[in-house]
């Protein structure tokens, strides 16, 4: 079956980030397919590079990016959501004229319609949030 | 910080050039731009300038294309209600330059 | 774009006040985009909800963007289908009079102008809820 | 296939709860995540209104979630089943649609 994620909230604030985390992971053990993961609202930081979380407990942002190697994972920030946050990636960078970027390559920024299309293309979406 | 000249003013721009706050808005802003983009606006740029003035003042957004023209078409009339025409006026597309030289928020690309 | 001519009914189900956290006007902006793919889209406005629509917000004084009439564009996206529950606006003392106007003109009736808002029990809105093939709360 | 419900609130803190029993139809299914599986411990001041929805829906909790929070399938009100991350997935496959009350 195809699954579509939808995460609404940031990472180590909600624990809404990590349940779909595990999930994501069970589901692709159970043989299921991960058509997209869209990330929104503050769940945009989920995709930030530079946290650095102490050593005796999970990095999210590395988690994720491991967990999309692993399975070739479609991960999706949501453009709108990510620029009010101050998330950009190089093109962003550039394109807005700022001095940084601070997305993960493992990630990539595009729009709600993604979502949307995940939302068609999928046989359930399943939404984690607040 | 990039800036135009409008009346003897320095009004500021992003990398993109659209304003960085929207009331410093006025006509002139929008011929500043036009001659930026060397573009002649002529009174039907402006019929559909001022409607998407009126669209954000009234709804707090900027129309999607296809309500743009759908709109338009019922206030100005059918051969002008499509994007073939808006884009003659607006050759990067009424989303983009319009709303700029409207002075309305930059559009974030989200489909 | 449009999914390979797939049409899905697609609900966003709105259930928290606006102002104290983002998700209303967040929530809003995913609706305007689905627009764009040609499907069912309808709206729920449950439990807390239901103020997202309330008529004279007014935000000078807090120095947000007041984005409750974009609400009153949806209409012109086609969005037509707004299920207001009827439990929560009594629970909150309200009656359909306290909320905005929104309307929609109907293609198939001579544009006429209608009301986009429906007014529901709980008991109806779980059925409509479980009709839906796309459920995204916020 | 009937509707799948997802709470994550502490029933002691929010209102979610009591929005998706009466927003649930009858022979749906409700799963308790994150803190909501509070909810599903037997012996609390709200144990009687779930009790009384037993009968005419599906509960679940999360166990991972449950023992988190120090509490165990022997904690719950009987006939509220434990699941793990694998029968989440199950749950979200078998049913036609999901909803997270959040």
């Amino acid at each position: 079956m195809k699954f579509t994620i939808l995460i609404n909230e940031g990472p180590y604030q909600h624990q809404a980030a990590d349940s779909a985390y595990q999930f994501a992971k069970a589901a692709l053990e159970k043989g299921h397919e991960i058509f997209r993961v869209f990330f929104y609202n503050d769940a945009v930081n989920n995709a930030t590079r530079l946290a650095i979380p102490p050593q005796d407990d999970r990095n999210i942002t590395v988690q994720w990016a491991e967990l999309a190697e692993q399975n070739n994972l479609d991960m999706v920030v949501c453009i709108a959501a990510a620029q009010r946050r101050g998330m950009l990636d190089d093109d962003e960078r550039d394109r807005q004229g700022k001095d940084a970027s601070n997305i993960h390559p493992a990630f990539r920024i595009s729009g709600l319609g993604q979502l949307v299309e995940g939302g068609i293309q999928s046989d359930r979406l399943i939404t984690f949030g607040d | 910080m990039a800036t135009i000249s409008v009346e003897g003013k320095d009004i500021e721009v992003d990398e993109e050039g659209y304003l960085v706050t929207l009331a410093d808005w006025v006509p002139e802003v929008a011929k500043v731009m036009s001659e930026i983009d060397e573009i002649e606006l002529t009174d039907e740029h402006w019929d559909i300038l001022n409607f998407l003035r009126e669209y954000y003042e009234e709804y707090q957004i900027a129309p999607a294309v296809r309500v743009l023209t759908k709109a338009v078409a019922k206030k100005l009339g059918k051969d002008k209600g499509n994007s073939k025409y808006l884009y003659q006026l607006f050759p990067y597309g009424p989303g983009k330059q319009a709303c700029k030289f409207a002075g309305l928020p930059k559009p974030t690309g989200c489909v | 774009m449009d999914g390979e001519g797939q049409t899905k009914k697609f609900m966003f189900v709105n259930r928290k006040v606006p102002y104290g956290t983002v998700y209303a006007l967040e929530s809003l902006e995913v609706v305007l985009i689905s627009a764009a793919f040609d499907q069912d889209v309808s709206l729920a406005f449950v439990d807390d909800g239901v103020y997202q629509l309330k008529n004279g917000q007014s935000t000078d004084g807090i120095g947000m963007k007041n984005f409750s009439p974009t609400y009153k564009a949806l209409g012109d996206y086609d969005i037509n289908k707004l299920y207001v529950e009827k439990e929560s606006l009594e629970e909150r003392g309200l009656s359909l009079d306290d909320l905005m106007e929104l309307t929609y003109e109907d293609e198939d009736d001579d544009w006429a102008e209608k009301t986009s808002i429906i007014l529901v029990s709980r008991e109806e809105l779980a059925e409509v809820m479980d009709q839906q093939d796309v459920l995204i709360s916020s | 296939m009937a509707m799948l419900h997802i709470v994550n609130k502490s029933v002691f803190e929010r209102g979610t709860l009591d929005s998706c029993l009466k927003s649930s139809l009858s022979g749906s299914s409700i799963l308790f995540i994150e803190d909501a599986v509070v909810s599903a411990v037997n012996n609390t001041a709200v144990s009687d209104k779930i009790k009384a929805e037993l009968s005419s829906k599906n509960f679940y909790v999360l166990t991972p979630d449950l023992n988190a929070r120090g509490f165990t399938d022997a904690d719950l009100i009987e006939g509220i089943k434990g699941v793990d991350y694998a029968g989440f997935v199950d749950l979200v496959a078998d049913n036609s649609n999901v909803q997270s009350w959040l």
